[in-house]
C-alpha cells in the first residue's frame, strides 16, 4: 500500500493550501522589506543614500535636492533605510509594483 | 552505430539553459558533452568593480536559491581579509539563516525531482511545505528569498524573542511532514523503481572528479565544510553529516531529505545556544592588502570565494567556485550507461543550478551596448 | 442521435473536468473549475490552425479526425441506456477492442508524421506500451465473455449481469477486474503509465507539434476515450446500464451507468495521484507480469469452473 | 590532515609557507616543482581539488590551486610570467580539474599544455581570439 494514499484521500477533504492571492492576503511580518517610502520633510539632502545604494537606484531631484528611488532598479535591500542619518526612508509593506511604464515607477 | 541527441539549451527537463550533446546507441547513452555559458552575468568582474559593502549584495545575487550562503561565503572571505571577528550572536543568526535556506533549497529540489519522475502529488506537497520555511525567512529577515541575514561584520537584523515560538512551531510541523516524506519516498515502489540503481556515481569517481555536497555524500564521500572547516557557529553545534553509500539517485534523495531533519535540529540548537549581545562590529572602509579564502557548505555543496584585496575599498580579484560547477564533471559517469528516460532525473539529481555555474565572463560587445542604454535610461530618469 | 457526439462529448469533457478538479484537491490545491475542459477545448478551437512545415500534412491532418471518428463509433456500440446498444447487429467485443486501439494508432501516426524528435520518441514508446497493456486488457475482457458462455456480444453480458449480479461479485472474476483497471490506466496514458507523453522528458510525446483545432479534436477524443474505457469496464464487470425504480420514480439505466463510470474515473484519478511515472521497460515488464497474470488466472478459473 | 601536517608536507615543494587562521595554508611554488607537489598531495590521499584560481597581477598571472585537505585548505600559488603563459595540465592528477583549466584558458589566456579538451567553456563561439575577459587590460 503506498504511503502517500492516506495523504491524497485526506487532502480531498481538507481546505486547499492555496491562498487566492488578490482576494485573500497573508499578513506580512513586521520587518518585511517592501517598497521604500520617503518622508521628504525630514530629509537634509546630504546625499548619503545615493552613495550607499548598491543599485544606484537613488538620485537626488535636481530642483528640490530630495531623494527619489527608481523602483526599476531598487532591490529592497533596506540599506538606505538603515544608514540614513535622519531615517527618511521606511520599508513599507507595499510589494505590488507592476506598472505599464517602468520609467514612472518611482518612489518619491 | 551511435547518433547524437541534442538536449537543450531549451528543454522541458531543464529549468535553465544548458546544452547537452548526448551520444546514444539505441536507448543507451554512451557519451555526454556539455556546453555552458548561456546565463553569463559577469559577477566575478562585477565584484571587483564594487566596494565590499555593495559587493555583498551582488554576491547574494549569484544565485537566487542559495543567496544567503553566497553572501556568507563572501563575508567570511572578506572578514578574514580584513581581520575582523563578528560578534557571537551574529554567528548564530547566520547559522539560522543558512539552515533555513538549506531546508527550502532541499525541499525545492525534492519537488523538482518528484516532478521529473512524474510524481505530481509529491511535487505539490513538497512545495507546499517549502512555503513554511520561506515564511520563516520572511518572519525573521523580512523577505522570503533574499533574506540577507548576513552583513559585513555581523548580521543585518536581530532575531526577536517574540518570533521564536512561531519559528519553533513551524519547525516542528516541518519536521513531522519531512519525516513522513522520508517514509513515503523510501517505501513507494514507483519511486524506488525510478531512482534506485539509476545514475550511479561510484565513490572512486566522486573523489576523482571532486564532487561536492549531497552528490558526493550520497556516494560515500564523507565531506562537509560545516564540519571540516567550521564557520559561523557550526563549530559549537553538534550535528551529523549524512552519508549514504549507494551513489544512485535514490541515495541522493535520502541524503537531502535527512539533511533537512538535521538542519531543523541545527536551528533548534542555535536558538537555544544563541547568546545575547551586539550583532555587528564596524567594518572598515578600506581593507589592507591581503588574500583569503572563504568556504561554506551551500545546499548544493562546497562553495568557495577567494578574495584578494589591494588596500582600497574594492577587492582586486574575487573568484567564486560554486558547487554546481564542481559537480558538472560527475554528470558524465552518471549518465553513461543509462537510458534516455533517465536523463531528466539524473541531471536533476545533482541539483544543478545554472545561475551558479554561469557567472564568470564579463559583458561582451553586445551587452556592452545595452549597458550604454542603461545609462541612457538613467539619464532619461534624471530629467 | 443518442448517445451522439453532443452527449459523449459533454460527458467526456465533464469527466475530464472532474478528474482535474479532484486531482487538484488531492494535491491540496484548488484545481480548475469542473467545466475548465470545455473552456480549454473552446479556446483551442478559436486558435489559428497551424501545420508545421516538417509535418507530413495529410497524415498529420487526418489523424485527429480518424481518432475522433473511431472513438465515436465505440460510443455507438456500447449499451448505455439499456442492454441494447444503438447499433445492435454489428457490434461485439472484438470490434470494440479493435476500435479502441485506433486512437492509439492515430496518435502514433501523428507522432511519426509530425517530424519532431519528441513525437517520434513518444510514438515508439506508445507502441511498446500498447503491446504491454493490450494483452492484459484483452485477456481480462475475454474472461468476462467466457463467463457468459463465450458470448462476445455486450448485450448478452449485460443481461447476464442483470440476472446474476455484477461480474466482480464473482470471485473468479475479481482478478480480471483488477487487471482491466490497471490496463485501462495504461490505455488512458495516466500515471504511472503516462510514459508516451511524459512532459518532463519528451514535452507532450506524439502531440507535441499539434495546436489549435486539431489539438482540440484530439483533446475531445481523449476525453471521450476516458469515458468510453470506463464505460467498457462498467459494461464488462460492473453490471452495465440497469434501470431502477426508487420510490416509484423510474430512473433510466443511463443515470446509474454514468455514476458507475464516474466511479471508475475517480478510482483512476486516485491511482494516478499516488504513483511516479515508470520507465518504459519497467512498464512493459509490469504489464506482462502482474495484470496479465491476474487476467489469465481469472480466465483459467472461469473456463475450469 | 590538519594545517601543520599539510605545511610539513608541502615545505619540500614550496617556499613561503604560512598558516592563516589555523585552517588555511598559503604556499608559493614554482614551475619546476608544482607538479611534484600536487602528485605528493594525491599520494597522501588528498584528492579534492576545490578549484583553480587565476589572478592577473600585472606582469604575471598567479595560478592558485586550492586543495581541500580534510581539516584544512591548502592554497598553492604558482606565478607565471605573462611573457610565457604556459603551465602543464593537472587533469591526470586531478581529473576534476578539466573545467577549471578550461576556464583558466579562456578567461586569462593561460595556455594549459596537454589538456584533453581545450575548447571554450563559457565564452560564446564568436568571441574574438586573444581577448581574455579577466585580464587587467580588458577592463579598459
Amino acid at each position: 500500500m503506498p504511503r502517500i494514499l492516506p495523504d491524497v484521500l485526506k487532502n480531498l477533504f481538507r481546505k486547499p493550501a492555496t491562498v487566492k492571492y488578490p482576494k485573500q492576503r497573508r499578513a506580512l511580518p513586521e520587518n518585511f522589506r517592501g517598497k521604500p517610502v520617503i518622508d521628504k520633510e525630514k530629509c537634509i539632502s546630504c546625499g548619503l543614500c545615493v552613495k550607499v545604494c548598491p543599485d544606484n537606484a537613488i538620485t537626488l531631484d535636481e530642483k528640490t535636492k530630495k531623494p527619489r528611488i527608481w523602483m526599476g532598479l531598487c532591490m529592497m535591500c533596506g540599506r538606505c533605510a538603515e544608514l540614513c542619518p535622519r531615517k527618511v526612508f521606511t520599508m513599507s509593506k507595499e510589494f505590488e509594483l507592476a506598472t505599464y511604464n517602468k520609467y514612472e515607477a518611482m518612489s518619491e | 552505430m551511435t547518433f547524437i541527441i541534442p538536449i537543450g539549451p531549451q528543454h522541458p527537463a531543464l529549468e535553465e539553459p544548458a546544452h547537452f550533446r548526448i551520444e546514444v546507441k539505441g536507448e543507451e547513452i554512451v557519451g555526454v558533452d556539455l556546453r555552458l555559458g548561456y546565463n553569463h552575468k559577469g559577477i566575478e568582474q562585477g565584484l571587483s568593480d564594487r566596494s565590499y559593502a555593495h559587493g555583498l549584495y551582488l554576491s547574494a545575487r549569484v544565485c537566487g536559491i542559495c543567496n544567503s550562503t553566497h553572501s556568507l561565503a563572501f563575508t567570511r572571505a572578506v572578514e578574514s581579509v580584513a581581520g575582523i571577528e563578528c560578534p557571537d550572536r551574529a554567528r548564530y543568526i547566520r547559522v539560522i539563516d543558512a539552515e533555513l535556506e538549506r531546508i527550502h533549497s532541499h525541499l525545492l529540489w525534492a519537488g523538482v525531482a518528484a516532478h521529473e519522475i512524474g510524481f505530481t502529488t509529491l511535487f505539490m506537497l513538497f512545495w507546499r511545505d517549502r512555503e513554511l520555511s520561506l515564511d520563516m525567512r520572511e518572519l525573521l529577515f523580512g523577505q522570503r528569498i533574499y533574506a540577507s541575514g548576513t552583513y559585513l561584520g555581523g548580521a543585518r537584523v536581530d532575531i526577536k524573542e517574540k518570533d521564536i515560538p512561531q519559528l519553533i512551531r513551524t519547525l516542528n510541523k516541518l519536521e513531522k511532514s519531512v519525516k513522513h516524506y522520508i517514509d513515503v519516498c523510501t517505501s513507494d515502489r514507483t519511486i524506488i523503481a525510478r531512482c534506485s540503481g539509476v545514475g550511479v556515481l561510484k565513490k572512486k569517481d566522486a573523489r576523482e572528479l571532486c564532487a561536492v555536497g549531497p552528490t558526493a555524500r550520497a556516494s560515500g564521500v564523507d565531506f562537509d565544510i560545516r564540519r571540516d572547516d567550521p564557520y559561523a557557529a557550526y563549530g559549537e553545534i553538534p550535528f551529523d553529516v549524512i552519508v549514504e553509500q549507494d551513489g544512485d539517485v535514490f541515495a541522493k534523495v535520502v541524503v537531502r531529505l535527512r539533511e533537512i531533519l538535521e538542519s531543523i535540529d541545527i536551528i533548534r540548537q542555535a536558538i537555544d545556544a544563541m547568546p545575547k549581545g551586539a550583532i555587528r562590529t564596524k567594518f572598515p572602509e578600506n581593507v589592507p592588502e591581503n588574500e583569503a579564502v572563504g568556504r561554506t557548505e551551500a545546499p548544493r555543496g562546497e562553495l568557495m570565494y577567494y578574495v584578494r584585496s589591494n588596500g582600497t575599498n574594492k577587492p582586486e580579484r574575487v573568484r567564486i567556485r560554486t558547487p554546481s560547477y564542481a559537480n558538472w564533471p560527475s554528470v558524465r559517469p552518471m549518465l553513461v550507461g543509462g537510458t534516455i528516460a533517465d536523463i531528466p532525473i539524473v541531471v536533476a539529481s545533482i541539483d544543478p543550478c545554472f545561475s551558479c555555474t554561469d557567472r564568470v565572463t564579463i559583458i561582451d560587445t553586445k551587452t556592452g551596448k545595452s549597458r550604454i542604454m542603461t545609462k541612457e535610461e538613467l539619464r532619461r530618469l534624471r530629467k | 442521435m443518442f448517445p451522439g457526439i453532443l452527449f459523449a462529448g459533454a460527458v467526456g469533457l465533464l469527466f475530464a473536468g472532474i478528474d482535474r478538479k479532484l486531482t487538484g484537491h488531492m494535491q491540496n490545491r484548488i484545481g480548475p473549475p469542473i467545466w475548465q475542459e470545455f473552456l480549454d477545448v473552446g479556446k483551442l478551437f478559436g486558435k489559428e490552425d497551424i501545420t508545421p512545415t516538417a509535418a507530413n500534412s495529410f497524415v498529420f491532418n487526418c489523424a485527429p479526425l480518424l481518432c475522433f471518428g473511431a472513438i465515436m463509433a465505440v460510443m455507438l456500440l456500447l449499451p448505455i441506456n439499456s442492454s441494447q446498444p444503438v447499433l445492435t447487429s454489428v457490434g461485439d467485443l472484438i470490434v470494440i477492442i479493435y476500435l479502441l486501439n485506433i486512437p492509439a494508432v492515430c496518435m502514433m501516426l501523428a507522432g511519426y508524421a509530425s517530424g519532431c524528435p519528441f513525437g517520434t520518441i513518444g510514438s515508439s514508446r506508445y507502441m511498446v506500451q500498447l503491446l504491454g497493456y493490450e494483452l492484459a486488457f484483452i485477456i481480462a475482457a475475454l474472461a468476462a465473455a467466457a463467463k457468459v458462455g463465450w458470448s462476445l456480444s455486450l448485450s448478452s453480458i449485460v443481461s447476464y449481469q442483470a440476472q446474476n449480479g455484477w461480474m466482480v461479485s464473482q470471485v473468479a472474476l475479481i482478478p480480471a477486474a483488477i487487471a482491466i483497471l490497471i490496463a485501462a490506466q495504461g490505455k488512458l496514458l495516466r500515471a504511472p503509465f503516462d510514459i508516451p507523453e511524459a512532459e518532463s522528458e519528451i514535452v507532450h510525446g506524439s502531440l507535441t507539434e499539434y495546436s489549435g483545432p486539431k489539438l482540440g479534436i484530439l483533446r475531445i477524443a481523449y476525453d471521450i476515450e476516458l469515458f468510453v474505457v470506463a464505460a467498457v469496464i462498467v459494461v464488462l464487470f460492473f453490471g452495465g446500464p440497469v434501470p431502477h425504480t426508487i420510490y416509484g420514480i423510474y430512473i433510466p439505466g443511463v443515470v446509474g451507468f454514468l455514476i458507475k463510470c464516474l466511479g471508475i474515473v475517480v478510482l483512476s484519478t486516485v491511482i494516478r495521484n499516488i504513483a511516479a511515472r515508470l520507465r518504459i521497460d519497467q512498464a512493459l515488464k509490469f504489464f506482462w507480469t502482474f495484470p496479465t497474470l491476474l487476467a489469465a488466472i481469472s480466465l483459467f478459473l472461469v473456463v475450469v469452473t | 590532515m590538519n594545517a601543520n601536517e599539510v605545511a610539513q608536507l608541502i615545505k619540500r615543494y614550496a617556499d613561503d609557507v604560512k598558516i592563516v587562521g589555523a585552517r588555511q595554508v598559503f604556499a608559493a611554488t614554482d614551475k619546476e616543482r608544482y607538479i611534484e607537489a600536487l602528485t605528493a598531495l594525491v599520494d597522501n590521499d588528498l584528492r579534492h581539488l576545490t578549484t583553480i584560481t587565476g589572478v592577473d597581477r600585472g606582469d604575471n598571472v598567479d595560478v592558485i590551486y586550492h586543495i581541500h585537505c580534510g581539516e584544512s585548505l591548502l592554497n598553492l600559488k604558482l606565478s607565471v610570467p605573462k611573457t610565457s603563459l604556459e603551465i602543464e595540465t593537472v587533469t591526470d592528477i586531478f581529473p576534476g580539474a578539466t573545467l577549471y583549466e578550461r576556464e583558466l584558458m579562456e578567461m586569462l589566456g593561460v595556455q594549459v599544455k596537454g589538456h584533453p579538451d581545450p575548447r571554450r567553456l563559457f565564452l560564446p563561439d564568436d568571441w574574438p581570439a586573444g581577448k581574455f575577459p579577466l585580464r587587467k587590460e580588458a577592463k579598459k
